[in-house]
């Protein structure tokens, strides 16, 4: 961890300048503010301020039926919707106890890596953005998006709000044409990764402005409970896809990179490789999907009447590996049909915890691309 | 992965608490707390290393902190600890000096839940303005300009 | 055609010797290059930023603004009209001159420098015998002018901005001096009409070794005398707001955005002049050439834009000081032996001088360059 | 929405003559308001999931650049339109009216999404601001959550239609000597102090619903 | 060396940009106004209700379901009252409020009588908020053909479901009417031997419509 001492005490004394990195900036990724001491351009202290996109989900959730705040769930990292609709299906159904037909599942895992690909895509074409790469990166990020935008309208309805999951299934079978058009992403999205890693990955100015800048150690990493790609960046071998086994994950053969440095580019690369192992499983799962129906008689019934729905007294922790980390539900239920306690473990907002410890000693432009690289958006650390 | 009834007679014979359990959870007195967390940290058949996540609740009876532990090196599933503490001047060990990751999820629990850690580094409002002075996911918390009818159904 | 140009201000110097009385007659000899450069600057700064905005549309798959006029040619206009119709914000703890005097002053410079550049055959406005030093004399300046523009707003960004522009122009200018200077040595003069004439037909400095790695060094230091990406760290967008220019509202950051501009043609020319023989070339009318030289130059640096993230400052520094200025020292010295000793042989061993700098220079950089990385799996089933 | 033709008061028959010649005939007015209407340049300022939408307007399929307002601007200073796209919390509100405050006078306000129109799914929040046309005057409502990009364009053609029937003569941020400042509102114990600005916002009583006979 | 990465980027920037030409893929803007893009049959933009033959009656009851289930509480319903007070199955007034309601497509999945639907129409930009935000009944009511129309394959499978409902009921119907004709005659034989018995079953009204399933609280 970069040491920071004034580095050579010059004769005439020098003052440190208090910048606020504020709520409204160009690349906070959103209202998020870093107040910041600087020693010339170099970052004496940091204190992260948020709260600026706190929409109170939780308070809100207490009480509203349990389907009811599933649409919130879209609105908590607005960029990956259908994973927030994931693991708060997950959390309820390991709450109530529902079955979830095997053809739902495989939607679902479809559905889940359709997500991370946007959700890596638009993470590099902002943190090109960050670097100082005039909106290009963004524009060919957010052309493959656009793709996969239309397919998730087609089935679910809407373009980043999909509120698509239901208790023990999905709300509506594919559309007929959903695979084929899954299959022609599949052939030319590794054409784009490479015409993508052409622009980037070997540019030189790239990676010296991103290697060895924001390193984060493996014990470091571990105890500051960050998961997610920045975890696997510093060496950990940690991807709940593979611990908890949840769904049908254990199905498909993918494997996960590892990075050693755990600086800002081994965070960008392990995205790229990411990216390529959800193609992997989108290949097979778009083979081996069943037909049979899509939610189970359950599900559907509470569907039908969010109202009745009213779980035993109890809590579940539910949580997946999306694409920002470990998105975690925590839901008590009193027994009636709006829960007690409601509270979503966002990775974003923990993964926050140690951006003072990787900044301090480097210049403003290093702190930015530091922010960028962990990824955050707001609507999830604020909640 | 050892059920919650042999961690409970497996840490009360360690830590000397009186540990009960509530479904899944172990409810430990929050005096013993940071013991029970340190030996769940420390000793290698746990190694639970990993802090998922910190949630404060409002019950009738007082306020309650829900710990969920993980072990990454033993990729173990949960472990989860519970606490409880009386609402007004409700106190509990910080423990942040065992897990960096608890100081934010901490700072949150006391911003909307009112509950102090104390021993943390530095425990401050996290997603209200400073000048807020209620804790807002209370149940007996009103707010000012509400006009929706709260019994819904 | 080639002289089209120069018949009709002869034909006005005709007319006006007529007609007007002689003393007056010498003022309008004198003013019609004024007038010129007075129309031709704001003219093509206005259509490089529509040109530049629809190069970097259609590097970007979609089209550049074209609802306003046939193919968006009114946009610029537009841009004018509106930003003359802007409120003019003065902060009240900024430095009122100062704040008032930066946008003008800016302007300045990158106009006087127009009458150095030969646009065509005896088509110059004014033949300084000392043309090249009087450009990089003016173009200097601009730096002071950012830096008053950054300490008067008074705000934070703007005095980031304002320092890092000072550092950038101090460690870019001499590379940017002296990689001329194997030019001046071989054309013996540093009136830029000397130099093109220097350059018949198609013998370019740039065909030569030190010639290449001349334009090289400057094309990349104009890029950075220019503020433009990758070097465009005094208004860095993504981390100063809007660097020096942050608190200016209006027509004042018009004229900053028309200063930038010029620069960008008048450096481009510049560097066309000095390395590509100006408007020296085969069968087109010398200013046609001279104008496709230009904006060749002009759009690689829009591509430059569309393409690049941006150096940090002490990346950018050392590659100035560590790798542009050993390599113009070495540079002079083998345009010495290029010109003096005539013989091929010579001209080889010039050539190779060069090649071994450039690898040698690497080496010491091994430090600074990244290297690829491996990355390993788990879970590899 | 066809573009509303520039209301001019010169005749149209010279006018289409003219025109034919290739020359253009309008008043002053008309030319303020063409060079306003078609370089509006918004500002870089996104709060929310509606921002994901506007930069996705901002991008090559919907390109927004077609319109002339493609220069995301990051300074308030150089900005005339600024986009409100996402929840305005609370504790955001003041650093949004002091953002209208910084821009120079010609500005317009677009909100878009039902949060900054009226709280939007969020408006029983304890920390979210119910509209932030209680702080602020609003030239446009984009009701959707988010709304589509296409909307988004829509929203900006009705913005540009306004500005063509705006006459300077009578439209407010001309007159003689205007000192059109805000007020920023302050943290109060459990909200904003005042919650909201008399001058631009009158609380709506929610129509008494008469039941027809 | 240094400079290829540098170079390799430029050399994709510049394919992009002379492939967006003459190359389809590499020009992915739909020029908005005069283009459009063709509209996926799913999407739901807002609700809006439905009526089959006149706009007077629509299909919807008034039961106030979709008002409870909406997440965000933008639904305002007051039922119909005839001259004596008494509710009819009509809504007086049904408000949406377009500036709150977040399109999650909620109350046309809760709706038991299929009588709110998800829309299609996005152009809704409007200057005032309180006036022209606020869609009363008028604005809200489109005829079944507007349904079928944007969404044929959801609107085909919810009339086969009306038109089988409508006949089980039909089919009810006239079972009641046989069994009250049985009745009516078994009645009458047993009249004519005491005289003096009523027929006590008035023949029930006409066919009342579906009531509401069992759950409805």
């Amino acid at each position: 961890m970069m040491e920071h001492t004034l580095i050579s005490k010059p004769d005439f004394d020098t003052q440190t300048l208090e910048v606020s990195l504020g709520p409204q900036h160009p690349s906070t990724h959103g209202v998020f503010r870093m107040n910041v001491v600087l020693d010339g351009e170099t970052i004496v202290k940091l204190k992260p301020v948020m709260g600026y996109l706190h929409r109170n989900h939780e308070k809100l959730a207490e009480n509203m039926s349990y389907l009811g705040s599933m649409p919130y769930t879209d609105r908590l990292d607005y960029i990956c919707s259908m994973t927030n609709n994931f693991a708060y299906a997950l959390a309820v159904e390991k709450l109530a106890g529902i079955e979830v037909p095997e053809r739902a599942q495989y939607i679902r895992i479809i559905m889940a890596e359709l997500t991370r690909l946007v959700n890596h895509t638009l993470l590099i074409g902002f943190l090109l953005n960050d670097l100082g790469a005039f909106f290009t990166p963004v524009l060919y990020a957010f052309r493959e998006r656009e793709k996969i935008l239309d397919l998730f309208e087609e089935v679910a309805g809407s373009r980043m709000m999909c509120n698509y999951f239901r208790f023990g299934g999905v709300k509506a079978d594919l559309t007929p044409d959903f695979l084929p058009r899954v299959k022609e992403l599949i052939q030319n999205y590794p054409r784009f990764l490479d015409e993508f890693e052409a622009l980037l990955s070997e540019n030189e100015i790239l990676m010296a402005r991103t290697q060895k800048v924001g390193v984060l150690p493996k014990e470091l990493a571990v105890s500051a409970s960050i998961t997610g790609p920045m975890l696997r960046a510093s060496g950990v071998p940690y991807d709940i896809r593979k611990v908890d086994h949840y769904s049908l994950y254990d199905r498909f053969k993918f494997r996960v990179p590892i990075g050693e440095h755990g600086d800002v580019y081994d965070r960008y690369y392990i995205r790229v490789l990411e990216m390529r192992e959800s193609i992997k499983i989108l290949d097979q799962a778009v083979k081996e999907i069943p037909s049979g129906d899509v939610i189970s008689k359950v599900g559907a019934g509470f569907a039908k009447a969010p109202r009745n729905f009213k779980p035993k007294a109890g809590e579940a922790y539910g949580r997946i590996e999306a694409p920002k980390g470990e998105l975690g539900f925590f839901v008590v239920s009193d027994g009636t049909n709006k829960p007690y306690r409601y509270h979503v473990r966002a990775p974003s907002f923990i993964n926050l915890t140690i951006l003072e410890d990787m900044c301090l000693g480097h210049k403003v432009p290093d702190a930015i691309i530091i922010l960028g690289s962990i990824d955050i958006v707001l609507g999830e650390v604020d909640r | 992965m050892k059920t919650t009834e042999e961690i409970k007679t497996d840490l009360e014979s360690k830590t000397g608490t009186s540990i009960t359990v509530q479904g899944e959870a172990l409810m430990v007195p929050k005096e013993k707390l940071f013991d029970v967390a340190k030996y769940l940290k420390d000793t290698p058949d746990y190694q639970m290393d990993y802090l998922s996540s910190v949630t404060g609740t409002d019950y009738k009876d007082g306020l309650e902190v829900t710990y969920h532990l993980y072990s990454i090196a033993k990729k173990e599933g949960p472990v989860v600890l519970k606490t409880k503490t009386d609402r007004e001047k409700g106190v509990v060990p910080s423990l942040t000096p065992l897990w960096r990751g608890a100081e934010f999820q901490e700072r949150e629990a006391y911003d909307l839940v009112g509950i102090h850690f104390e021993g943390h580094p530095d425990l401050r409002r996290i997603l209200m303005w400073d000048g807020f002075e209620h804790y807002p996911l209370r149940k007996d918390y009103t707010q000012e300009d509400q006009d929706r009818n709260p019994e819904q159904f | 055609m080639d002289q089209l140009f120069v018949h009709i201000d002869q034909a006005i110097i005709h007319w006006a010797q007529a007609v007007l009385p002689d003393w007056m007659a010498v003022i309008v000899a004198m003013k019609i290059p004024i007038v010129a450069i007075a129309i031709f600057g704001p003219v093509t700064m206005m259509y490089l930023t529509l040109i530049e905005r629809k190069l970097l549309a259609r590097i970007q798959n979609r089209f550049g603004p074209n609802r306003v006029g046939k193919f968006g040619l009114l946009q610029p206009l537009a841009d004018g009209v509106k930003m003359l119709t802007k409120e003019d914000i003065v902060p009240e703890k900024a430095d009122k001159i100062a704040h008032l005097l930066a946008p003008i002053l800016i302007v300045i410079p990158a106009l006087l420098v127009f009458a150095v550049l030969p646009f065509g055959r005896n088509m110059i406005a004014v033949d300084l015998n000392i043309g090249v030093l009087f450009f990089l004399a003016m173009s200097g300046t601009t730096t002071l002018f950012i830096f008053t523009a950054a300490w008067a707003s008074h705000n934070k960004f703007s005095l980031l901005g304002g320092m890092r522009s000072v550092a950038q122009m101090i460690s870019y200018e001499i590379p940017f001096v002296l990689s001329v200077v194997p030019v001046l040595v071989v054309v013996g003069s540093f009136s830029t009409v000397a130099i093109v004439e220097a350059q018949p037909g198609l013998h370019w400095f740039v065909f030569t070794p030190w010639g290449a790695v001349g334009f090289f060094i400057f094309f990349i230091c104009a890029v950075a005398e220019v503020n433009r990406t990758p070097f465009d760290l005094p208004e860095a967008e993504s981390e100063l707001v809007a660097g020096f220019h942050t608190e200016y509202s209006g027509m004042k950051f018009a004229l900053f955005y028309m200063a930038e501009f010029m620069n960008v043609f008048t450096v481009s020319a510049l560097v066309a002049t000095v390395f590509l023989g100006g408007w020296q070339g085969p069968i087109l009318p010398s200013w046609v050439w001279f104008l496709l030289k230009t904006y060749t130059l002009i759009l690689i640096m829009m591509w430059f834009r569309g393409t690049f993230p941006r150096l940090r400052a002490d990346q950018l520094m050392g590659f100035a000081w560590k790798f542009l200025l050993e390599l113009t020292f070495v540079n002079i010295i083998v345009a010495a032996i290029w010109y003096e000793m005539r013989s091929p042989l010579n001209h080889l061993t010039a050539a190779a001088i060069l090649i071994v700098t450039i690898i040698v220079l690497f080496q010491f950089n091994k430090t600074e360059i990244p290297k690829k990385r491996i990355y390993k799996y788990a879970y590899a089933d | 929405m066809t573009h509303a033709p520039n209301v001019s008061q010169v005749d149209p028959a010279l006018k289409s003559e003219l025109a034919k010649k290739g020359i253009a005939v309008m008043k002053l007015q008309e030319l303020y308001n063409w060079g306003r209407r078609s370089s509006i340049w918004p500002m870089q300022f996104g709060l929310a999931c509606c921002a994901i939408e506007m930069i996705a307007t901002a991008c090559a399929r919907y390109d927004i650049d077609r319109f002339g307002a493609g220069l995301f601007r990051a300074s308030p200073r150089q900005s005339d339109l600024m986009i409100v796209a996402g929840t305005v919390t609370k504790k955001m509100a003041p650093q949004v009216v002091r953002l209208y405050n910084q821009m120079p006078e010609p500005k317009y306000v677009i909100t878009m999404g039902a949060c900054s129109i009226s709280g939007g799914p969020f408006k029983e929040g304890y920390n979210v601001l119910k509209g932030i046309d209680r702080y602020i005057p609003v030239d446009v409502h984009l009701p959707g959550c988010p709304p589509r990009p296409e909307a988004l364009l829509h929203g900006l053609m009705k913005l540009q239609a306004k500005i063509d029937h705006q006459d300077i003569e009578k439209t407010e941020w001309y007159q003689k000597g205007l000192k059109r400042e805000f007020p920023i509102p302050e943290f109060g114990p459990n909200g904003l102090l005042p919650p909201y600005n008399p001058e631009v916002w009158q609380p709506q009583k929610r129509k008494e619903i008469t039941v027809p006979a | 060396m240094f400079g290829i990465g540098v170079l390799k980027g430029m050399a994709v920037t510049f394919k992009n940009f002379v492939e967006s030409y003459y190359k389809k893929e590499r020009l992915t803007t739909i020029e908005y106004p005069e283009k459009r893009l063709a509209e996926k049959e799913r999407f739901r933009n807002f609700p809006f209700l439905i009526f089959d033959e006149k706009p007077e009656d629509p299909r919807c009851v008034a039961c106030d379901i979709c008002a409870k289930e909406c997440p965000p509480q933008c639904i305002t319903i007051v039922r119909a009252q005839d001259a004596q007070g008494k509710p009819l199955k009509k809504p007086a007034t049904f408000d949406i409020d377009y500036s709150i309601c977040m399109n999650c497509g909620v109350c046309e999945e809760v709706c038991p009588f299929d009588a709110i639907f998800m829309d299609h129409e996005f152009e809704l930009a409007e200057y005032g908020r309180f006036e022209d935000l606020n869609y009363t009944i008028d604005r809200l009511l489109k005829p079944k053909e507007h349904f079928m129309k944007i969404r044929p394959t959801d609107a085909t499978r919810i009339e086969a479901e009306l038109k089988k409902k409508e006949n089980a009921k039909k089919a009810a119907a006239e079972k009641a009417a046989a069994a009250a004709k049985a009745k009516a005659e078994a009645a009458k034989t047993q009249a004519s031997q005491v005289p003096d018995t009523k027929p006590e079953t008035k023949p029930n009204e006409p066919a009342q419509p579906a009531d509401p399933p069992a759950e409805a609280k």
